[in-house]
């Protein structure tokens, strides 16, 4: 086995299929890996039954922990990373901000494609949540609303995928309001625009949404979220906090 | 909306299942003896019927139609006009006549003997596509480069259709090609257009010219006395090597095979797309090259099938997360990459080939009747 | 088609002044730019990623000046420079949504923009995008249609936008015009393209098969009498320092899987100086003189591209 | 020789041709009518007491002022007269007490239980918009299909969300419409094993046709098809030509040149199918009486979705290219398609290659293996071959 490079750029070839299967950021041609992107090339282990061989991918983010997996617990103070192009995809965890609420859907728009590694270790979010924190204070102000949608991927969230029990009481004015930010599940990439996300489960939902009054409220249940200020409650549908 | 995909792309986007591309693809690529849908040979072109001068208010006209019903109407005009130098040029010749007289006799402005490629004018309508359309355009400035590129060195075309177009230093003839397709093409519509601007061309007659050096231009009236612009007589001894219009072919290739005149079907699984042009040469039997121009094949936008092992609506199949990337037989992948060398080089070859199909279609043209 | 929103230049273009020290010397010996490299030699190409924040992938091109420039430049005989260099800016926006109105599509639509700024050759351009301006943006949306891996993208949109800040020239501006024939400038513009589009799709991390590379090789003759004369075959010509171009070829090549994505010829390419044993036609030693062309400038890419990345893994 | 250069076909027979066989007007069930009746050449005015029923009406022609009459399709009343006018260019036609103009050359309109081919062309969330051909597209409803895993099964959000991987763009499908709605446009259905993705094979359209089987499809100017055919005389008369509703619009058809089976659809809409036979849709429907209901749907659904094709050999995909061929040529000639002219017109295709096979010598390498472009001057003998065979057949019938 040859060994692999730390660095790929398109069109250089990695590994022999023989020895790995391919990953995302790679092509194959002629039982040959090469890489389709530029980025820090990782060897995912074997996982015994499931996948034989070791895949190969390249990443998309490139983050000081790819490159040294052994000292991994130093990159805690994770600055931010850049972040490339993430398309939606079925099961990626994303956040949204509602732009329209209808009586049988929600209309999103896709503000970030969260990573799958984020959601499989929960430490990892919290860091996340800092990365992505400049995103939603400037998303969930309501002079950032206008504009910017058109370049964003839309999202459905249909009446019955907002919550998991009780689905045919569901009034969608009580779950979302326009300018929520939710946490959601893609289910489909749909139609010819819009992607299908779920909330049925805990911890999706509105993770921040203003109050009439204007204010960021606080959770206090898992339907109902409170002003500071006022003091008044207002239903949501609302992702467990963590 | 297909329209405007249609428009971003010089090709047009294929409507076909994946199904129905992946059987076309392997009846294409059977090895030596592929299966056209049509039944066709490989070099066969469908067949056409042609006709010349039939617009009495043009120099040259002509018409060719498809049997499906396609048809494209060429129209020549020829305008006397005078010769400006264009404003981008600092000739410096011109400069230096000013300052030096001893240079005036030896060297004459080179854009009066050579001719400039802006007298060729070309134009292209086809109906559903605005004239700043890529395709159009992609049409036209392939068509055109041919035409005024084609340079030849033999007495009565010195210097190409250009130089023909020269009267004298302060004159000169420009030319408007005007190509009109009459119904929406069913199939990539440059063999039809190419086909019929040549025939246009070969008819196309230029009043004879009485004047004579470099006083102001008169023609004779007598319209049976006018020229062609390419020459028809035979010489009365010697090889014929006559001066031609160019011929633009569309060639496809699909795995191994290499196939002509492709429909839409055909164009839409292709491997790899050529527009070759190509004239008589001057001074050989042989053909000689113009230019070559590569064009978007339309399987790269195609969609993808999904191989039984895949598809979730299959009993027992499994779902890949990560769709394998190994060819399935069966099922239609769209294209990727570009093509071999090799593959290029096949192409021009059976073009250009002695008895190759590039002599076939000007024969096939010569012998269309040009009154 | 008049462009009626805008208040533009003279229609005709402006003629630089001429002063009475340029005609002394073009009466005098020719000022053409002479080429100084090997014919199988390239000019040094200047390529960075990453130069404009607010896209997706950005890269920037420049092509070395001919050595007659620095020359002109250090002692100036006319105002008029001999020659000039590509300078191309390409932005890549996306993937994002396709509009609304627009069909679903299996497959990332890409769409190309290539644009001359109005100062960018010797005449004034006017804003809007001309024929041959279009013609290019087809030459080019073929080119990496072909590299991209467009199945990876669904239902999302590539915008690739590149502004060219310098043309080169068609022809030494001293020639009359069309006195062998047009646009070969546009080739090398093409190549340019290419590769500067390949830079920018690959600092957009968009799945590609190989980096695409641009390169143009033409036969050129370069004594008076063409006719007589054998073209030779070069690489990388700078029209401005040829008498003569016969015919060129541009292609768009991936080395690691030796394929061509896009080709582009044009000219009389039926007579030609081969090295003796070599039984080529000459438009095939044209295509590969192309290849062997783009397989330099593609040394520079990868360099270029794996810079970047190296670049962004040190600020990580 | 890669390339026939034609001249122009001039149109020079009587201006009235296209109606010289008057019988066409008649319920297209009947026989081809072989016998060219020659017509005097200026056409009686259609007035209050003559033959009603014959020949080509214009637009803004009184049919019939007899007030016996109804008016059907294709046709208008004056309030304040009798009269029955036409509205469309085409053939008069009589059922019973109804009078009706079938329109030369019209577009399908879809009627209920129509047998159609269709492309998928959009891709909704509850349902796809299908290309049949018609003014409008026709809906193909989530509800409307078979769900995979039994008939009996509910329909899910889940299918919802999966719709495309059902039928996507570009997908050809074999429906029935189940309902046509006010403005003409349909709703289809594929409940049936018989109906599903079409794969294994081509599609052709026959241009033109208006679904009850008028058509000209000959195009002027268009490589002498008309003028060729007519001196042929040709049978169904010309201007009448494409898919006719008859009694079967699928069928199996045993190919020569060891081709195998190969299933022919017509679609009433003009859309052609001609795929290679399989054997497990076969044994799903031949069997139906010994597989339970559930264990049927699995036999069938293992195919009714796929986008992959089986082997099919190269002999198979040569007869199914003559297939088409040979439906192209019957469209070209103005000759109705059904099981009957497509199964004649494959036969004397067969019997042109032997015809030509015998005398042509063996210079062009490409003549070799019997899959000669079949639209050209062969076409003009298949049809000869063909207009023998069912003038035969129909003096055997009579006889």
């Amino acid at each position: 086995m040859a060994s692999l490079p730390q660095i790929a750029i398109p069109g250089q070839r990695l590994g022999s299929l023989s020895s790995y299967s391919a990953g995302p950021g790679t092509h194959v041609q002629e039982s040959f890996i090469y890489a389709s992107i530029a980025g820090p090339v990782i060897a995912d282990p074997a996982q015994p039954k499931i996948q034989p061989k070791p895949t190969l991918r390249v990443s998309r983010v490139i983050s000081p922990k790819d490159l040294q997996p052994q000292n991994a617990s130093t990159s805690d103070a994770a600055k931010p990373k850049p972040r490339y192009n993430t398309l939606p995809a079925i099961e990626s965890n994303v956040l949204a901000r509602v732009t329209r609420v209808q009586k049988r859907q929600a209309i999103v728009s896709i503000l970030v494609v969260l990573d799958e590694s984020e959601h499989l270790t929960s430490s990892q979010t919290a860091s996340d949540n800092d990365n992505i924190a400049s995103i939603l204070t400037s998303a969930a102000n309501p002079e950032n609303h206008s504009g910017t949608d058109d370049l964003r991927f839309q999202a459905l969230i249909r009446k019955e995928d907002v919550r998991a029990v009780e689905k045919d009481r569901v009034v969608m004015d009580e779950m979302f309001r326009v300018g929520d930010i939710v946490r959601g599940s893609v289910i489909s990439l749909g139609d010819q625009s819009s992607y299908y996300i779920t909330t049925a489960r805990n911890d999706l939902g509105v993770v921040m949404a203003r109050s009439e009054a204007g204010n960021m409220m606080f959770p206090i249940s898992w339907k109902e979220m409170r002003d500071p200020v006022t003091g008044a409650g207002e239903p949501r549908k609302v992702a467990r906090p963590f | 909306m297909s329209n405007q995909r249609q428009a971003s792309s010089a090709s047009q986007v294929p409507h076909l299942s994946p199904a129905e591309l992946s059987y076309l693809y392997t009846s294409l690529s059977l090895p030596k003896n592929p299966i056209r849908p049509d039944g066709r040979s490989p070099t066969q072109f469908r067949p056409l019927s042609a006709e010349t001068t039939i617009l009495p208010g043009t120099n040259g006209s002509a018409r060719i139609g498809f049997a499906d019903g396609t048809q494209a109407i060429v129209g020549v005009k020829a305008e006397v006009e005078k010769t400006v130098l264009a404003a981008d040029t600092l000739d410096s010749r011109s400069l230096a006549q000013h300052g030096d007289a001893l240079n005036r006799e030896g060297e004459e402005g080179s854009a009066a003997v050579s001719g400039q490629g802006e007298w060729v004018q070309m134009s292209i309508e086809i109906p559903g596509y605005r004239d700043d359309d890529a395709l159009p355009i992609f049409l036209g400035e392939m068509m055109r480069e041919s035409l005024v590129g084609s340079v030849e060195n033999k007495e009565e075309m010195a210097g190409g259709l250009k130089a023909r177009l020269v009267i004298n230093k302060r004159w000169h003839w420009r030319l408007y090609i005007d190509v009109l397709l009459l119904s929406q093409p069913l199939s990539y519509p440059l063999p039809l257009l190419s086909l019929t601007t040549h025939l246009a061309l070969l008819s196309t007659k230029l009043p004879k010219l009485k004047s004579t050096g470099e006083e102001d231009p008169f023609f004779d009236d007598d319209w049976a006395a006018a020229e062609y612009l390419y020459p028809r007589s035979k010489p009365s001894s010697g090889p014929f090597h006559p001066v031609r219009p160019p011929v633009t072919i569309l060639v496809v290739s699909v795995g191994e095979n290499i196939i002509f005149d492709p429909n839409r079907e055909e164009i839409s699984v292709a491997d790899a797309v050529l527009a070759i042009s190509i004239t008589r040469s001057h001074d050989s039997d042989a053909l000689k090259l113009l230019s070559i121009r590569s064009i978007d094949p339309p399987s790269r936008l195609t969609q993808s099938g999904i191989p039984n092992s895949e598809n979730v609506n299959m009993i027992g199949s499994t779902p890949a997360e990560n769709p394998s990337q190994e060819e399935v037989s069966g099922v239609w992948r769209p294209r990727r990459g570009g093509v071999k060398r090799s593959v290029v080089a096949r192409m021009i070859k059976t073009v250009l080939g002695k008895g190759g199909v590039g002599e076939e279609v000007l024969e096939g043209l010569e012998g269309v009747e040009v009154h | 088609m008049a462009d009626r929103r805008r208040i533009n230049g003279p229609p005709g273009g402006t003629r630089p002044p001429v002063y009475a020290s340029l005609q002394e010397s073009t009466t005098g010996a020719a000022q053409r730019a002479q080429r100084q490299r090997q014919p199988a030699e390239l000019r040094k190409i200047f390529l960075q990623t990453g130069m404009i924040p607010t896209a997706s992938g950005s890269s920037y091109l420049e092509f070395e000046p001919s050595a007659s420039l620095a020359a002109a430049r250090a002692n100036p005989k006319s105002l008029i420079p001999p020659s000039s260099a590509l300078k191309v800016a390409c932005t890549v926006h996306g993937p994002k949504p396709l509009p609304r109105s627009a069909a679903f599509s299996p497959n990332l639509v890409l769409t190309t923009h290539v644009k001359y700024a109005p100062f960018a050759a010797r005449k004034r351009r006017g804003h809007i995008r001309d024929a041959s301006e279009r013609d290019l943006g087809v030459h080019l949306e073929t080119a990496l249609r072909g590299a991209i891996i467009a199945e990876r993208w669904p239902k999302s949109g590539l915008e690739i936008t590149l502004t060219i800040i310098e043309a080169e020239d068609d022809r030494w501006w001293g020639d009359a015009p069309d006195s062998h024939d047009a646009s070969w400038g546009l080739m090398n513009v093409l190549a340019g393209c290419i590769t500067a589009a390949s830079a920018a799709i690959a600092d957009a991390h968009i799945d590609c098969l190989d980096l695409v590379s641009g390169g143009v090789a033409a036969l050129v003759s370069d004594e008076s009498n063409s006719a007589s004369s054998i073209p030779r075959l070069m690489l990388d010509v700078d029209p401005a320092e040829h008498r003569s171009i016969l015919s060129a070829c541009v292609v768009a090549y991936m080395p690691a899987r030796d394929e061509i994505t896009e080709i582009w010829l044009k000219g009389d390419s039926s007579r030609a100086a081969l090295e003796k044993g070599d039984d080529r036609s000459s438009h095939e030693a044209l295509i590969d003189g192309a290849v062997d062309a783009a397989r330099g400038a593609n040394t520079v890419l990868s360099e270029a591209v794996r810079e970047s990345i190296t670049r962004s893994i040190a600020q990580a | 020789m890669p390339i026939t250069i034609l001249p122009p076909v001039v149109e020079d027979q009587s201006p009235y041709q296209a109606d010289s066989d008057d019988s066409m007007s008649v319920d297209s069930d009947e026989d081809v009518e072989m016998t060219g009746v020659s017509r005097p050449h200026k056409r009686p005015r259609l007035q209050a007491n003559s033959n009603i029923g014959t020949g080509i009406v214009t637009p803004g022609e009184v049919v019939t002022d007899d007030p016996q009459w109804m008016r059907g399709h294709g046709t208008y009343m004056n309030p304040l007269s009798t009269s029955i006018i036409a509205t469309v260019a085409g053939n008069v036609q009589k059922t019973n007490k109804l009078l009706s103009v079938h329109p030369l050359r019209a577009r399908y309109t879809p009627e209920i239980g129509d047998l159609v081919v269709g492309r998928i062309v959009e891709v909704q969330s509850k349902r796809w918009k299908v290309d049949v051909a018609a003014p409008l597209l026709a809906q193909l409803p989530l509800s409307a299909i078979n769900l995979p895993g039994g008939i009996l099964r509910r329909r899910t959000s889940a299918d919802e969300l999966q719709i495309r991987t059902f039928f996507s763009e570009g997908d050809l499908v074999i429906a029935e419409v189940q309902s046509v709605h006010q403005d003409g446009s349909a709703s289809l259905h594929t409940r049936s094993l018989k109906y599903g993705k079409l794969r294994n094979g081509v599609f052709l359209a026959v241009t033109g046709t208006g679904g009850s089987g008028s058509a000209s499809s000959s195009v002027k100017g268009g490589v002498g098809a008309s003028a060729v055919g007519s001196a042929l005389a040709a049978p169904g008369g010309s201007g009448t030509g494409g898919v006719v509703r008859s009694r079967r619009q699928v069928w199996t058809h045993e190919t020569a040149n060891g081709g195998g089976e190969v299933d022919i659809i017509l679609g009433v809409n003009g859309y052609i199918y001609i795929y290679k036979h399989t054997d497990g849709a076969d044994a799903a429907s031949s069997t139906t009486e010994n597989v339970s209901i559930t264990r049927l749907e699995e036999v069938a659904s293992s195919s009714i979705y796929s986008s992959q094709n089986d082997d099919i050999s190269p002999q198979t995909r040569r007869e199914i290219a003559r297939l088409s061929q040979c439906i192209q040529v019957l469209v070209q000639y103005g000759v109705r398609v059904d099981e009957e002219t497509v199964t004649g017109a494959y036969q004397a295709s067969l019997q042109v290659d032997l015809e030509v096979g015998d005398d042509e010598d063996e210079e062009d390498e490409w003549r070799q293996e019997g899959r000669e472009y079949l639209q050209g001057a062969k076409g003009g003998r298949i049809i000869q071959l063909l207009a023998l065979d069912l003038a035969q057949q129909k003096n055997r019938k009579k006889a």
